[in-house]
C-alpha cells in the first residue's frame, strides 16, 4: 500500500518533500494498523481449521468495547493526519502577498504561459527558483489540469474563470509538467518541460527572450487593447459617458448595485469584461457590451495586467 | 424448522422433477418468466456477456500500453477503448453483478418468501436493462465515445465527436433498470418476511442488499437528471453547463459524484454482505457483533452520500467545501473498518473449512483493506492534490472494484452454485482459480499505486519511458488475472453436467435457502419456513462441530 | 359485494399486498422527487453563482400565468384527494367525476404553460429559433434552466393526466374501497403539484417584485 | 359533506391563501429575505399537501420515514452544493496591494487576522460542524 519512492520521483520543493513526509508516515500508520488483520486472518484459518482439534470454548459473539475502540481509534488517528494534510492543504491555495504572476492558457492540446514582461512560450515554463511563483490560469475549451509532479502540485483549469496555482521551486533543473484531467484526443501528449533556473539567469534568459518575443510587456499588450477595444472611449477620463473609473481598482473592495461588496482580484475584472452584467457597480447603468465572444483570454488576461498596474492619480482618496 | 426439515431431505428425483429449471424448457418459460430466480439466471448471463466485452476493452488497453508509443491504437481509439471500457464495466457489470443475479435469487430464500414483491416488475428491470446494453452495444459498433466515463462538460457536450448522446441515452434508460430492482428489494424486505423474521433475525445479506436499495433509488435518479440536463444542452442547446453563459462546469461534476460515488458503494456493499455470509459459512461461527456489521451496512448507505466532494478537490471547488468533504470521507471509512475487525474476529476461535469462498473472502478483506486505505490516503487533502487523475486512483478503484466486489462476485458464485445448479464443482480446480485470480490482481494493480505516486496521469496513451518497466509489470499481471477469471468458466459448466448432485446443505450454513432443496422448487418451499431463532446460529463451542450441522 | 383487487403471486393476505403496492408507489416518488432534486440544485447554483442577473432574469417571467397555473395545480390536487376520499367512501361516480375534474384541470395548466411558451416564442427568448435575442448571456442562461424544469415537469405532468385517465376508465379501480390504485395515482399526481409548488417561487418569485 | 371532505376543502382554502400570501410578499421590499420567505411559504404548502392531501396523516410509521428519507436526501445534495457556491469567493489570500494604497487599503478592508491562526480556527470549527452532521 505503501508506494515506494523510485528515485524517478524527483522532489523540486519544500512541499514536495513536506508531502513525501505526509504520505509516507501516513502510509506507516495503515500499514501498522492493517498487517495485524493479514496476519490474524491467515493464523487464525490456520489454526482453527476444522482438522485442528483446539481449544474453541466460549467464543464470544460481541464485545461492546473492543467494537467501539477497534472503530474510534483509528478515527482518531487518521484526524491527526486530516489536519496536517489540511493545513497543507491551505498553504497550496494561499499563494504569498507578491508573488511573481505567470499567466497560463490552456488549450485542446497546448500549453501557453505569459510572462509578466511580455514573453511568451508554448509548453515550456521558466521559471526562476527560490522566488514563489503563482500561475493565474484559464482554459480557451475544455477543463485541463496543469500537474507538475515534481512539484507535487496540480489544479484543474477551467474555461471562463481563473484558476490559481503557487508553488517556490527550490531546485533548479528540468522537471515535467503535464495535464491530469481528460481532454479530448491527445490528451497524453499536451505536457511540456518547466525549467527552475537560479534568478540571475532567469533574468538575463527572460532578456535574451525579449529580443525576438513580443515588443511590449503584457501590461503595455494590455494598454494598446484598452485603446483598440474602444474602452478608454468609455473609462477613459475624457469620457462623456457615466463608466466607473478604472485608475487603481485592482485589491480595492467594490460596492456593487444589489449593495453587497466584492473585492476586485483578477477574477471580478475578467468576469466584468465576459460578463459585465454580472456584477454591476453600484451607482452606475448595465450598459457594457460584452466582449464574451471577442476577444482570447490571452488578451483578457494582458488587460487585467494592464488594470492591475494602472495607479490611481496622486492625491485622489477615491 | 420441521416443514423445512422435510424440503432438505427428499429424495434427488423428487428435487430433480419439481426444480425450478425442470419448471418450462420453452424460451416463453425462461423470456417471459416471472420467478425470480429464473430472471438472476438471465441476468448471470447478462453481466457475464458484458464482463467480456469489459474485459476485451481492458485487454485493449493493458497491450497498448505495454509499450510507450501508440504502437496498437491510435491516441482515439485509446481514448474509445477505456471510455467503453469504463461505461460497460460500471453501469452493464459491475453494478447489477451481485444485487441483480445474487440478490434477486437469495432475498426471497433467504427471508421465507415465494417471490420479490413485483414479479413483473423485476422481469421489465431485465429488459430495460438489455435494452439499454443493445443501445451500449451500438455505441461499441458505432466507434465508442471519447469522454471517458465520467462525461465531464464541455468536453462532452461541445468538443467530443464520439456518440456521445447514445451512450448517455443508454446510461440513462439502464438507471431505470437499477431503480425498479431497488425499489422491488425495499418492498420485499419489508412486507415479504417470513412469520418470525424479525430485523434481528436477518441474515447480513439482507441488511446489506437493503442498503444498497437505498442507493439505488436515492441516488440513479440525480444520475437520470444529470445525464437529461447533459443532452438537453447537447442536442437541443439548452444547456445550464455553458460556461460562455456564465454557467459552472463543476455544477455537472456536482451532480455526477452526487450520484458516482454512492454507485461505488452499490458496487461494494453487496460483496460485503456476500462476505458476512462466507465468512460465517466457513468459520462455522456466530459473526461477532452482528448489530455493529449490520447498522455499518446502513452507515456507509448514507454518509456515502456526503461524500462526493472528495472527487473534486483539484476541481476548482473551495477550499472550506473541500475540508468539509475531506472530514465525512474520513467518517465513511470508519463502517467498513468495523466490518473488516469484525469479520477477522468471527474467524477467531472458528471451526474452519479452508473453501474455495473463503479463499475468495479473505482474497477479497485482503484487497479490499489494501483499497479502502488508499481511499483515505486520497481523502487527506494535501496527498489528493498531488495523487489526484493518476494511476494511484485507477489502482485505488480498482482494488476495490476488481479486488473487492469482483473477487466477492466469484467467491458468491462458487458459494451458492449447489443451491444455483444443484451441482457440486471441483474444489481443487477452484483453489487454484482463486490463487490465480490473487496473484495475478496484485500484480496487475500494485505496480499503478507505483506509477501514480511518481506522476503517470490516468488515461494516458503515451507515456514517459521510464515508466515503461512498470506498465509492463501490469500487463503481464493483467495476463495472468485474465487467466484466472476464466478458470472457473470451465469447471463450473462441466460441474452442470459431470459435477456430483449438491445435498440441499453442502457447507452445513444456517440460512434459510439452505432448508429447502437444491436446485429450490418454483416456489422456494413447499411449506412457508417459520423463523424461530437468529441467522447464525452454530453450536458455539462444540470441538468439531461439523459433524453435527 | 365491491370487488377486490385479486391476490397475485408472493402475497397471502390482499391487507398486505395494498401495503406493499402502497409502500412501492411511495418509494418510486421518492426516487422522482429526488430527481427534481438535480433540477433544483441546478436552480440554487446558479442564483448563488449571479444572484443579481437570476434575479433580473426572473423579472421577465409572466408572473401571472405562474401564479394561475399553480392555483390550478393546487386545486386539482384537491380534486384527486377528494376522488380517493370518494372512493374510500364507496361513491364511486363521485371519485370517477373527481378524477375527470383533476385530468381537467392538469390539461388546464398545459394550455396556460403552452400560451406562455407562446408568448416567450413570440419575445423572441426562446433559445434556437434565429430571432432569438436575449438581454444578456446570463439570461439566455437562465430561460436554458427555465425550458428544461418546466419541460421535464410539463413531460411528468402528461404522465400523471395519462394515468388519472386510465384509473377514471378502470371501473374496478373506482370501486375498490381500498383505493390503492386511485390512491397510487393521486399520490403520483400530488408529487407532480408539490415540485410546482417549489418550481414556482424559484423561477417566478426570485424577480418578481423588482 | 362528510367530515373528510370538508378537512380536504378546508387545507385547499389554506394553500390558497399561501398562494396568495407568497405573491403579496414578493412584492414588499424586504431585500435579502425574500428567497427565505419565498420556500418558507412553498414548504408550507408542501407540508399541508404531504399530510392532508398524500394522508401522510393516517399513515404508520414506516410511509413517513420514506418521504422523509427523500426530503432528507434533498437537503443533503442542496445543503454541500450550497457549502461549495457560498464559500469559493471567500478570499482566503489577500489581494496583491499595490504600492500606496497597502496603507489605505487596510483601513478600507474589514481588520484582518494573520492567515495562520484563521486557518486553525476555519480547519476546527468546520470538522466540529461536519462531526455534529454525522
Amino acid at each position: 500500500m505503501i508506494g515506494p519512492f523510485h528515485p524517478i520521483a524527483a522532489r523540486a520543493s519544500e512541499h514536495a518533500r513536506t508531502l513525501d513526509l505526509l504520505f509516507g508516515s501516513f502510509g506507516a500508520m495503515v500499514a501498522v494498523l492493517t498487517l495485524p488483520i493479514f496476519v490474524l486472518l491467515v493464523l487464525f484459518a490456520i489454526r482453527y481449521r476444522t482438522t485442528n482439534d483446539v481449544n474453541r470454548e466460549h467464543a464470544e459473539s460481541h464485545n461492546l468495547w473492543i467494537e467501539l475502540s477497534w472503530s474510534i481509534i483509528p478515527f482518531l488517528l487518521t484526524l491527526g493526519f486530516f489536519v496536517w494534510a489540511t493545513s497543507l492543504y491551505f498553504d497550496l491555495r494561499t499563494p504569498p502577498p507578491g508573488a511573481y504572476t505567470i499567466n497560463v492558457v490552456a488549450k485542446q492540446w497546448m500549453w501557453k504561459f505569459q510572462h509578466p514582461d511580455g514573453t511568451a512560450e508554448i509548453n515550456e515554463l521558466h521559471v526562476p527558483a527560490n522566488t514563489p511563483v503563482r500561475l493565474v490560469m484559464t482554459s480557451r475549451d475544455v477543463i485541463h489540469s496543469l500537474y507538475f509532479p515534481a512539484l507535487r502540485i496540480k489544479q484543474d483549469v477551467l474555461p471562463g474563470r481563473y484558476t490559481e496555482e503557487w508553488f517556490e521551486a527550490d531546485r533548479p533543473g528540468t522537471y515535467p509538467l503535464r495535464c491530469a484531467e481528460f481532454c479530448g484526443a491527445d490528451h497524453s501528449v499536451m505536457g511540456g518541460q518547466l525549467v527552475v533556473l537560479r534568478p540571475e539567469r532567469y533574468a538575463n534568459w527572460l532578456e535574451h527572450q525579449g529580443s525576438f518575443g513580443t515588443s511590449a510587456t503584457l501590461a503595455g499588450q494590455g494598454e494598446r487593447l484598452f485603446r483598440d477595444l474602444g474602452c478608454s472611449g468609455c473609462h477613459g477620463p475624457a469620457s462623456a459617458v457615466k463608466a466607473p473609473d478604472l485608475a487603481g481598482v485592482f485589491g480595492r473592495p467594490v460596492g456593487l448595485t444589489d449593495g453587497n461588496v466584492v473585492m476586485a482580484d483578477e477574477q471580478y475584472l475578467h468576469d466584468s469584461i465576459m460578463l459585465p452584467n454580472s456584477q454591476v457597480v453600484g451607482g452606475y447603468p448595465a450598459i457594457m457590451p460584452t466582449y464574451g465572444n471577442l476577444i482570447e483570454p490571452e488578451q483578457v488576461n494582458a488587460l487585467v495586467a494592464y488594470l492591475k498596474q494602472l495607479d490611481p492619480p496622486e492625491g485622489s482618496p477615491e | 424448522m420441521s416443514a423445512a426439515a422435510i424440503d432438505a431431505e427428499r429424495e434427488p428425483e423428487d428435487v430433480e422433477r419439481t426444480s425450478y429449471l425442470r419448471a418450462g424448457y420453452s424460451l416463453r418459460s425462461w423470456f417471459f418468466t416471472t420467478d425470480h430466480k429464473r430472471i438472476a439466471i438471465l441476468y448471470l448471463f447478462s453481466i457475464s456477456f458484458f464482463f467480456a466485452i469489459g474485459g476485451i476493452a481492458a485487454a485493449l488497453i493493458r497491450l497498448d500500453l505495454l509499450t510507450p508509443g501508440p504502437d496498437l491504437l491510435s491516441n482515439d481509439g485509446y481514448n474509445r477503448a477505456f471510455s467503453l471500457h469504463g461505461i460497460i464495466m460500471v453501469w452493464f457489470f459491475l453494478i447489477p453483478s451481485i444485487p441483480n443475479t445474487f440478490g434477486n435469487f437469495l432475498i426471497p430464500l433467504m427471508i421465507g418468501a415465494r417471490d420479490l414483491a413485483f414479479p413483473r416488475l423485476n422481469l421489465l428491470s431485465w429488459y430495460i436493462y438489455i435494452f439499454a446494453g443493445l443501445l451500449t452495444l451500438l455505441v461499441v459498433l458505432g466507434g465508442g465515445v471519447d469522454t471517458g466515463w465520467t462525461f465531464y462538460t464541455p468536453l462532452t457536450t461541445m468538443y467530443a465527436n464520439g456518440m456521445v448522446v447514445m451512450a448517455v441515452v443508454a446510461v440513462f434508460i439502464s438507471g431505470f433498470s437499477t431503480i425498479l430492482t431497488g425499489l422491488n428489494f425495499i418492498v420485499t424486505i419489508h412486507k415479504l418476511r417470513a412469520p418470525g423474521m424479525t430485523w434481528s433475525r436477518l441474515p447480513l445479506f439482507i441488511w446489506s442488499h437493503y442498503a444498497v436499495s437505498l442507493i439505488f433509488v436515492l441516488a440513479t435518479p440525480v444520475l437520470a437528471v444529470t445525464l437529461l440536463l447533459l443532452l438537453a444542452e447537447r442536442v437541443f442547446g439548452i444547456g445550464v453547463f455553458d460556461p460562455s453563459l456564465g454557467g459552472d462546469p463543476l455544477l455537472f461534476q456536482h451532480l455526477f459524484w452526487f450520484y458516482s460515488h454512492p454507485a461505488v458503494y452499490i458496487m461494494v456493499l453487496p460483496a460485503l454482505g456476500v462476505m458476512s455470509e462466507l465468512i460465517t459459512s466457513a468459520a462455522h461461527k456466530q459473526i461477532f457483533g452482528y448489530w455493529f456489521v449490520a447498522y455499518a451496512s446502513i452507515a456507509i448507505a448514507v454518509i456515502g452520500f456526503l461524500v462526493w466532494g472528495h472527487h473534486m478537490f483539484v476541481s476548482g471547488q473551495s477550499i472550506y467545501a473541500s475540508t468539509v468533504f475531506s472530514f465525512l470521507s474520513l467518517a465513511v471509512a470508519v463502517p467498513s473498518a468495523i466490518k473488516v475487525f469484525n469479520w477477522t474476529a468471527t474467524l477467531y476461535k472458528g471451526d474452519i473449512d479452508i473453501s474455495a469462498p473463503l479463499l475468495f473472502a479473505m482474497g477479497f478483506i485482503v484487497l479490499f483493506v489494501a483499497g479502502g486505505l488508499t481511499g483515505l490516503m486520497l481523502a487527506m487533502l494535501a496527498i489528493d492534490v498531488h495523487v489526484h487523475d493518476t494511476y494511484f486512483v485507477v489502482a485505488h478503484f480498482h482494488y476495490i472494484m476488481v479486488g473487492g466486489t469482483v473477487t466477492a462476485f466469484f467467491g458468491a458464485l462458487h458459494y451458492w452454485w449447489p443451491k444455483i445448479t444443484g451441482r457440486m464443482y471441483n474444489e481443487m480446480l477452484a483453489r487454484i482459480a482463486a490463487i490465480t485470480i490473487l496473484v495475478g490482481f496484485n500484480l496487475t494493480f500494485f505496480p499503478q499505486y507505483m506509477l501514480g505516486y511518481e506522476g503517470m496521469p490516468r488515461r494516458y496513451h503515451v507515456y514517459p519511458p521510464e515508466f515503461q518497466v512498470l506498465h509492463v509489470l501490469s500487463s503481464a499481471g493483467a495476463g495472468l488475472l485474465a487467466v484466472g477469471y476464466l478458470m472457473p468458466l470451465f469447471y463450473l459448466v462441466w460441474s452442470l453436467f459431470k459435477g456430483a448432485r449438491a445435498s440441499a446443505n453442502p457447507w452445513g450454513a444456517t440460512g434459510l435457502e439452505w432448508t429447502t432443496s437444491s436446485p429450490p422448487p418454483k416456489h422456494n418451499f413447499t411449506e412457508q419456513p417459520v423463523v424461530v431463532r437468529g441467522p447464525y446460529h452454530y453450536p458455539l463451542k462444540h470441538p468439531s462441530s461439523r459433524d453435527h450441522a | 359485494m365491491p370487488e377486490q383487487r385479486e391476490l397475485h403471486e408472493p402475497f397471502h393476505q390482499r391487507e398486505r399486498q395494498e401495503e406493499a403496492d402502497r409502500l412501492g408507489m411511495l418509494v418510486f416518488i421518492g426516487s422522482e422527487a429526488m430527481l427534481f432534486g438535480g433540477i433544483f440544485a441546478a436552480a440554487l447554483a446558479l442564483r448563488l453563482l449571479h444572484p443579481h442577473e437570476f434575479t433580473s432574469a426572473s423579472a421577465h417571467m409572466k408572473l401571472w400565468h405562474g401564479t394561475a397555473n399553480t392555483a390550478v395545480l393546487l386545486t386539482s390536487s384537491l380534486l384527486a384527494a377528494i376522488a380517493v376520499e370518494a372512493a374510500r367512501g364507496g361513491r364511486a361516480r363521485w371519485a370517477g367525476r373527481a378524477l375527470w375534474g383533476a385530468a381537467a384541470l392538469g390539461m388546464l395548466f398545459l394550455a396556460i404553460k403552452a400560451h406562455e411558451y407562446w408568448l416567450e416564442w413570440r419575445e423572441g427568448v426562446v433559445p434556437g429559433p434565429p430571432n432569438a435575442d436575449f438581454g444578456s448571456r446570463f439570461e439566455q442562461l437562465f430561460m436554458n434552466f427555465y425550458f428544461v424544469a418546466t419541460g421535464l415537469h410539463a413531460l411528468h405532468l402528461t404522465a400523471g393526466l395519462v394515468l388519472l385517465g386510465i384509473t377514471a376508465l378502470n371501473r374496478r379501480a373506482r370501486h375498490d374501497r381500498g383505493a390503492v390504485l386511485i390512491g397510487n395515482v393521486a399520490l403520483y399526481w400530488h408529487l407532480v403539484d408539490l415540485v410546482w409548488v417549489f418550481l414556482y417561487p424559484t423561477i417566478y418569485l426570485a424577480g418578481a417584485g423588482r | 359533506m362528510t367530515a373528510a371532505l370538508r378537512r380536504v376543502l378546508l387545507v385547499w382554502l389554506a394553500l390558497l391563501l399561501l398562494l396568495a400570501a407568497t405573491l403579496g410578499a414578493a412584492f414588499l421590499p424586504l431585500g435579502p429575505a425574500k428567497p427565505w420567505i419565498g420556500y418558507g411559504i412553498a414548504a408550507l404548502k408542501a407540508g399541508l399537501i404531504l399530510w392532508f392531501f398524500m394522508d401522510m396523516r393516517r399513515e404508520g410509521g414506516l410511509m413517513r420515514l420514506a418521504t422523509g428519507a427523500a426530503l432528507l436526501w434533498i437537503v443533503f445534495l442542496l445543503s454541500l452544493v450550497a457549502s461549495d457556491y457560498l464559500t469559493r469567493s471567500v478570499p482566503l489570500a489577500p489581494a496583491q496591494p499595490t504600492g500606496s494604497e497597502a496603507r489605505h487599503q487596510a483601513w478600507l478592508a474589514p481588520p484582518r487576522h494573520s492567515a495562520s491562526d484563521r486557518r486553525w480556527t476555519l480547519t476546527i470549527c468546520f470538522a466540529a460542524i461536519s462531526a455534529l452532521r454525522t
